[in-house]
C-alpha cells in the first residue's frame, strides 16, 4: 500500500490515483455504446475510452455536444469552448438528457458525487450537521445539487460513479439522495419505475464497488496495486463487505497512460 | 414587418424588470452562454427582491445571489464545474437569504418546455424517488411538498409518476451570438433551454455579443432558433458572457472566473468586487476598458473562431449600430 | 468515432422493414420534404400489411395506402394542401382497407415528442372536447375509446385535460437535405417534426438529397439537428422527395403532383402509376430518367437554391458517393 | 345581388367572391397582432393583411415558417419552396403549432372548414350518410382531418373561419366535430379550460356571421354587395339569425385589391 501521494512524489510515480480512477472508470466503457459525460473527471474518463479502447463510442454531453473531443486541455464544463471547436452537432438539454438519457436510450453515463451510500445514492446537494429532518432544513454546506446526475441516476442503462475515497464521502446512508441509487435496496427503484438500471460501479481512487445482484448493497470487487482492502475497509463509512474473489485491478498500460494524457492535456489529473 | 428593437442595456433593465420580479435568465450553463451583463445592470439599478429561474446557476445569479438580491431561486445545477462551488449563491443559501428550490437539470428544461406549451403540469419520470421530489426549500415545512412534484397516474397504465410544476418567468434576458435588430436570433453551441425558455417567458430580450444584418438570417433561417415574433427587445453587447465563454466570439476567462467566484465567498469581497467591476461601468467602453482591452483580444483568440466565419459578413460595426439604435430611441420618443 | 453508415435504398428497406411493422415517415408535409422514396421501395418490396405513422399524409403514405399496402395509419392531417384530398389514402379508408386514427398536427408532434421522451402519456389541452378525442378508427366499437385520449388529472389544480399515447415507430425513413456518410444531418426548411421523430423511433434511416464531408458538420454544427449517435443508416437519393418539394434543391413537380394524385384514385389508375413510376426503377439513374432529365433541371431551378449555396463546397460527387458506399459494402462484407 | 360569376364573366367584374372573402377575412385581422394561417385562401387572406393595412402583423405558418412571404404565387402547401424562399426563421411544428398557438400565444388564427355549424364547429374529417352514429364508423366521404386546426381552435385567441357559403355546408350540426367551436353553445368550452376564445367569425363568399355574446349562436352581422340577408338565409342550412343592424360590408378598394393581387400573383383566387 503506498502512502498518499504528494507533488514531489509524482515525478517518480507511473501514474497517479486520480489517473488510476479515470482509467478504470474509462475501462468500464465498450465499444459502440452510447455515453453521456459530465464536466471534470468524468469526461476525462470518457474520453479517454473513445481514445483508447472504444473508438466507436458513441459520446456526448448534458448539452447535448455531440462528436466533439477536448481540445487544449480539460474543458472547464460540459459547454466550454475547450470542446465546443469540433463538435459535429450542437443540441439542447431535452434532446441530451431527455430524448437520450431519460428515455433509456443511453447505455452508460459517468457521474461524480460528494457522498454516496451502500446503496450506491448519491449526494451533491448538501451537508447537514447531523440528519436533515423531516422537512427541508438549511444544509450547512451547500453543494452543487443534482445537475444532469439525476437524469442519468434515472434514464441510463447503468452508471457509474467516481468519487475520491475517504470515510466522510462514503456514508451508511446518504443525508440526501440527489441522484438515486438503489435507495433502500432490493428492488425499491421498480416503485418508481425508473427504465435506467442503476449504477453497476462505484469507481474509486482506492478501488471498484459492485453491487449485490439482490441486495443491492456495494461490495468491494477489486483494488489498486497501490491500495489494499483494509485501507478501502477504513475509508469507507459502513462496513463493506468484501468479495470473495477480490481482485487487484490491472495497472494502466503504457498505451492507456499515453490516451489519457492526450486527452488530459493540460494534466488536471496528474496535479491533484 | 416587425419592427426594430434595439434598445441599451439601461433600457432593457428599467423597462422589462422591477423589485420581485420573477427573472429568468442562464437558460445556458456555468461556463457558457449567459447575459451575465444583465444582472450587472439589475445591480447597478438597485434591484432587489429578485426571484430567479436558472436553468443552471452561472455567474450572474452568483453575483446577484452574493450581493443579496436574490429572495428565490429554482436551479438545476448551483455550482460552477470545474471552476467548484459558486461561493455567492452558497452564501446566500446557507445564510437563508436565498430559499434555492432543487430541480434536476432535465426538469428545469421541461419545466420550461410546459411553461412554453401552456401545459397544467409536465410527466416527470426523473427527480421522483429522490430528495428532490418532495424537500422544498419553498415550502419547508411540508414534506411531502405537494407543490413541487406531486404524482400523477397514467390514465393508460394505472402507473404512478410525478408532475412537474410549469415555468413561465415574467421575463428572460437570453444571451444569444448574434441578433438582428428585428429580433431574430442565432446561437453558437448548445442550446442548452434557450429555445424552450424564449417561449416560456412573457417578455423576451436578447442579449447579444453581435448585431447583424437580417440578410443574415435569411440565408440561415434554420439556423435562426429565435424568431422575432417572441422577442420583445434586443440589446447589443460585446462579451455580455464575460468572464463567461461564448462560441465563436470568446473564451472563458479562467482567472477572473476564479478570481470573482473567490471575492462572492465574503461580504467584503462582493463589495469589493461590485465596486470594481459593476458600479459606474454603465456603458460598452467603459465594459470592455474594465475586462481590459489586453484580456479581450487574448480571450477573442479562441479556438472556436472559426464557427463565426460565415456571419462575419452581415456583422455591424458598434457606429452601425449606435446609429440603429438613435433610430429606434427617436421612433420611441416619436 | 462513429462509422459509415451508408447504403443503398434497397439495401436499407431490406434489412430495416418487414411485413406489419410500424412504420414512420412524414414528419414532413404534404407537400415538402419526405422520403417519398423509401414509399417507393417498400412496394418494390412488395412490404404490406403496414402501420404507418404519418404527422402528416404526404404523396408516400398516399402512394402505399393507394396501393392497399396500409392496414393502419395515424395522421393529424390526410389531404395534399392545394392539391386537395389525397385519393390514394382516401379510397382506402372509404373502403375499410385501411383504419386511419384522427389527431390534430400538434398531438401527433407532441406524440412523437412523449415517445421520444419515453413517457407513459402526453398532456393534452387540443384534442379534448371534439370528436377526435373519443371516436377512434382503431377501436370502431368503443365510445369513449379510453385507449384514445382518456383524460388525467392535474395533480396542481384538480382540472381535467387529455393524455395523448406517446409514439415510439419501429423505424423511421427521414428526408434530410444533406447527411455525412457518419449520419450527421442537416434540415432546410421546417423540420416539422422530424427533430422529435428521430428520437421517438427505434430505428432511424436518413434519405438524404446529397451527401457531404463531415467538415460541412463541424463548419455549421447548430444546423446538425440530428446526430450520427441516432442514425443508423444513411441513404443516398437525389430528388428523394419528388414530386415533393426540398427546400435549396427542387420545387415540387405541379403536373406530378396532380396527376400521380388523379392516379390514385383508382385501382386502375394505381396500377398503372405502380407500373410506370415504381416498379423496376432500382437505381438512381433511372429514378432521374423516368422523372425526366428535363424536369429535374427545372425544378431544381428553384427560388429556394441560395440557402444551398454555403453548403455546395462539400457536397460530393455521385462518383465520390458510390465510391463510399462500395467500402461500407466491404465493411459489412468483412 | 349579383348571379353566380362564370369565368367569362371575371374580366367585366370589378372582384371576384372569393377576392371578398380573402378581403373580409384580411380585414379581421390588425397591426402587431400574432397570426397563424393556413394554406390556401386562409394564407393569401393573411398575407393580404399584412401587405394592406397590418404591416407590424407577426405571422407564421404551423410548421414554424418566420418572416416569409409568398413569392410566385399561391404557395401549393405551408412548406411550399414559394414562402420557404423568403423565410428568416424555420422552426418546427410543436414550436408554432404548440408553443406558439396552443399555449395561447397567438391573437388570430384562419381556418378553413368543409362543414361549419351554428355553433362555430368545424368538421373537415369527413361526411357519413345519415349520423355518424354512437362511436365510429366508417365515412361514406373521407376528407382532410383536423390538420393543426383543432389545435389552432383550442388555443388561438381568436379564430376567423373561412367557408364557401351553400346549404351543405352550413348544417344545423356538424356530424364531426374536427376543430371546436363553441360546441353545444354558451360556455360548453369552459368544460375544457380551452385558452383560446373560439371563432370570432365565419366569413363566406356571401357574408360574414358572428356568434351571440352569450349563446354563442352564430347570427348574421353583414352581407356583400353582391348578395342579400334571403340568399344567405336560404344558403344556410338552419335557421339563421339576422342582426336586427345587419350591414352591407363595404366592398373592397383600390389600393385592397391591388395588395391582394400582389400576393395572389398566380390569380388563384380570380379563377374561382
Amino acid at each position: 500500500m503506498n502512502a498518499p501521494q504528494t507533488s514531489t512524489q509524482l515525478e517518480q510515480q507511473p501514474y497517479t490515483r486520480q489517473e488510476m480512477m479515470a482509467i478504470a472508470t474509462g475501462r468500464e466503457l465498450h465499444d459502440g455504446e452510447l455515453a453521456i459525460f459530465g464536466v471534470g473527471l468524468s469526461m476525462l474518463a470518457g474520453y479517454f475510452a473513445q481514445a483508447h479502447h472504444a473508438p466507436r463510442l458513441r459520446s456526448m454531453t448534458e448539452g447535448g455536444v455531440y462528436g466533439a473531443t477536448p481540445v487544449g486541455g480539460l474543458p472547464w464544463g460540459i459547454e466550454c469552448n475547450r470542446i465546443s471547436a469540433n463538435a459535429t452537432s450542437f443540441t439542447n438539454a431535452i434532446d441530451a438528457l431527455g430524448f437520450l438519457v431519460a428515455s433509456g436510450r443511453c447505455d452508460v453515463g459517468i457521474i461524480g458525487a460528494a457522498q454516496v451510500d451502500k446503496f450506491g445514492n448519491v449526494n451533491t446537494t448538501g451537508i447537514w450537521d447531523g440528519d436533515i429532518g423531516d422537512s427541508y432544513r438549511l444544509p450547512k454546506t451547500r453543494l452543487t445539487g443534482a445537475g444532469g446526475a439525476n437524469d442519468i441516476a434515472c434514464g441510463a442503462g447503468r452508471v457509474v460513479i467516481m468519487v475520491t475515497h475517504e470515510p466522510k464521502r462514503f456514508a451508511d446512508k446518504v443525508s440526501y439522495i440527489s441522484s438515486p441509487g438503489y435507495l433502500d435496496g432490493g428492488a425499491a427503484r421498480e416503485r418508481y419505475g425508473f427504465v435506467g438500471g442503476g449504477p453497476s460501479a462505484i469507481v474509486t481512487t482506492l478501488g471498484i464497488l459492485r453491487p449485490d445482484p439482490v441486495t443491492k448493497e456495494f461490495f468491494l470487487d477489486a483494488y489498486y496495486a497501490f491500495s489494499s482492502v483494509e485501507e478501502i475497509r477504513a475509508a469507507t463509512g459502513w462496513d463493506l463487505k468484501v468479495s470473495p474473489n477480490v481482485r487487484v485491478v490491472p495497472e494502466p498500460t503504457q498505451e492507456e497512460l499515453a490516451a489519457l494524457r492526450q486527452v488530459d492535456a493540460t494534466g488536471a489529473l496528474r496535479k491533484r | 414587418m416587425s419592427q426594430q428593437k434595439l434598445i441599451t442595456l439601461a433600457e432593457a433593465v428599467r423597462r422589462y424588470t422591477h423589485d420581485g420580479i420573477q427573472y429568468a435568465s442562464g437558460a445556458a450553463l456555468p461556463v457558457g452562454s449567459d447575459a451575465v451583463v444583465f444582472g450587472r445592470e439589475l445591480l447597478r439599478q438597485g434591484r432587489k427582491n429578485l426571484h430567479a429561474i436558472f436553468h443552471c446557476n452561472t455567474q450572474q445569479l452568483n453575483l446577484l445571489a452574493g450581493a443579496g438580491a436574490v429572495t428565490k431561486a429554482e436551479c438545476g445545477f448551483s455550482g460552477l464545474e470545474v471552476f467548484g462551488f459558486a461561493n455567492g449563491l452558497r452564501r446566500a443559501v446557507e445564510s437563508g437569504q436565498t430559499a434555492l428550490e432543487d430541480y434536476s437539470n432535465l426538469a428545469m428544461a421541461l419545466r420550461l418546455l410546459g411553461g412554453a406549451l401552456n401545459w397544467p403540469f409536465v410527466p416527470a419520470t426523473v427527480n421522483i424517488g429522490s430528495d428532490i421530489q418532495h424537500r422544498s426549500a419553498f415550502a419547508p415545512d411540508d414534506y411531502p411538498a405537494k407543490s413541487k412534484i406531486p404524482t400523477v397516474t397514467d390514465p393508460f397504465s394505472g402507473r404512478e409518476i410525478g408532475a412537474f410544476s410549469p415555468l413561465r418567468p415574467e421575463v428572460a434576458a437570453i444571451h444569444v451570438s448574434l441578433a438582428d435588430p428585428l429580433g431574430n436570433a442565432i446561437l453558437l453551441g448548445t442550446e442548452w433551454s434557450r429555445f424552450e425558455l424564449a417561449r416560456a417567458a412573457q417578455k423576451v430580450v436578447l442579449i447579444a455579443d453581435a448585431i447583424v444584418d437580417t440578410d443574415c438570417m435569411r440565408q440561415y433561417p434554420n439556423l435562426v432558433r429565435i424568431p422575432d415574433v417572441i422577442v420583445d427587445a434586443v440589446v447589443y453587447h460585446p462579451f455580455a458572457a464575460w468572464p463567461q465563454s461564448s462560441p465563436g466570439f470568446y473564451d472563458a476567462d479562467e482567472a477572473h472566473m476564479k478570481s470573482m467566484n473567490k471575492s462572492l465567498s465574503s461580504v467584503e469581497g462582493t463589495a469589493d468586487y461590485l465596486r470594481e467591476h459593476v458600479t459606474g461601468i454603465d456603458d460598452i467602453d467603459a465594459y470592455l476598458d474594465n475586462i481590459g482591452r489586453d484580456k479581450v483580444a487574448e480571450l477573442s483568440d479562441t479556438a472556436t473562431a472559426f464557427l463565426l466565419a460565415p456571419f462575419r459578413q452581415w456583422i455591424k460595426t458598434p457606429a452601425e449600430v449606435a446609429a440603429l439604435l438613435a433610430e429606434t430611441t427617436e421612433e420611441t420618443a416619436a
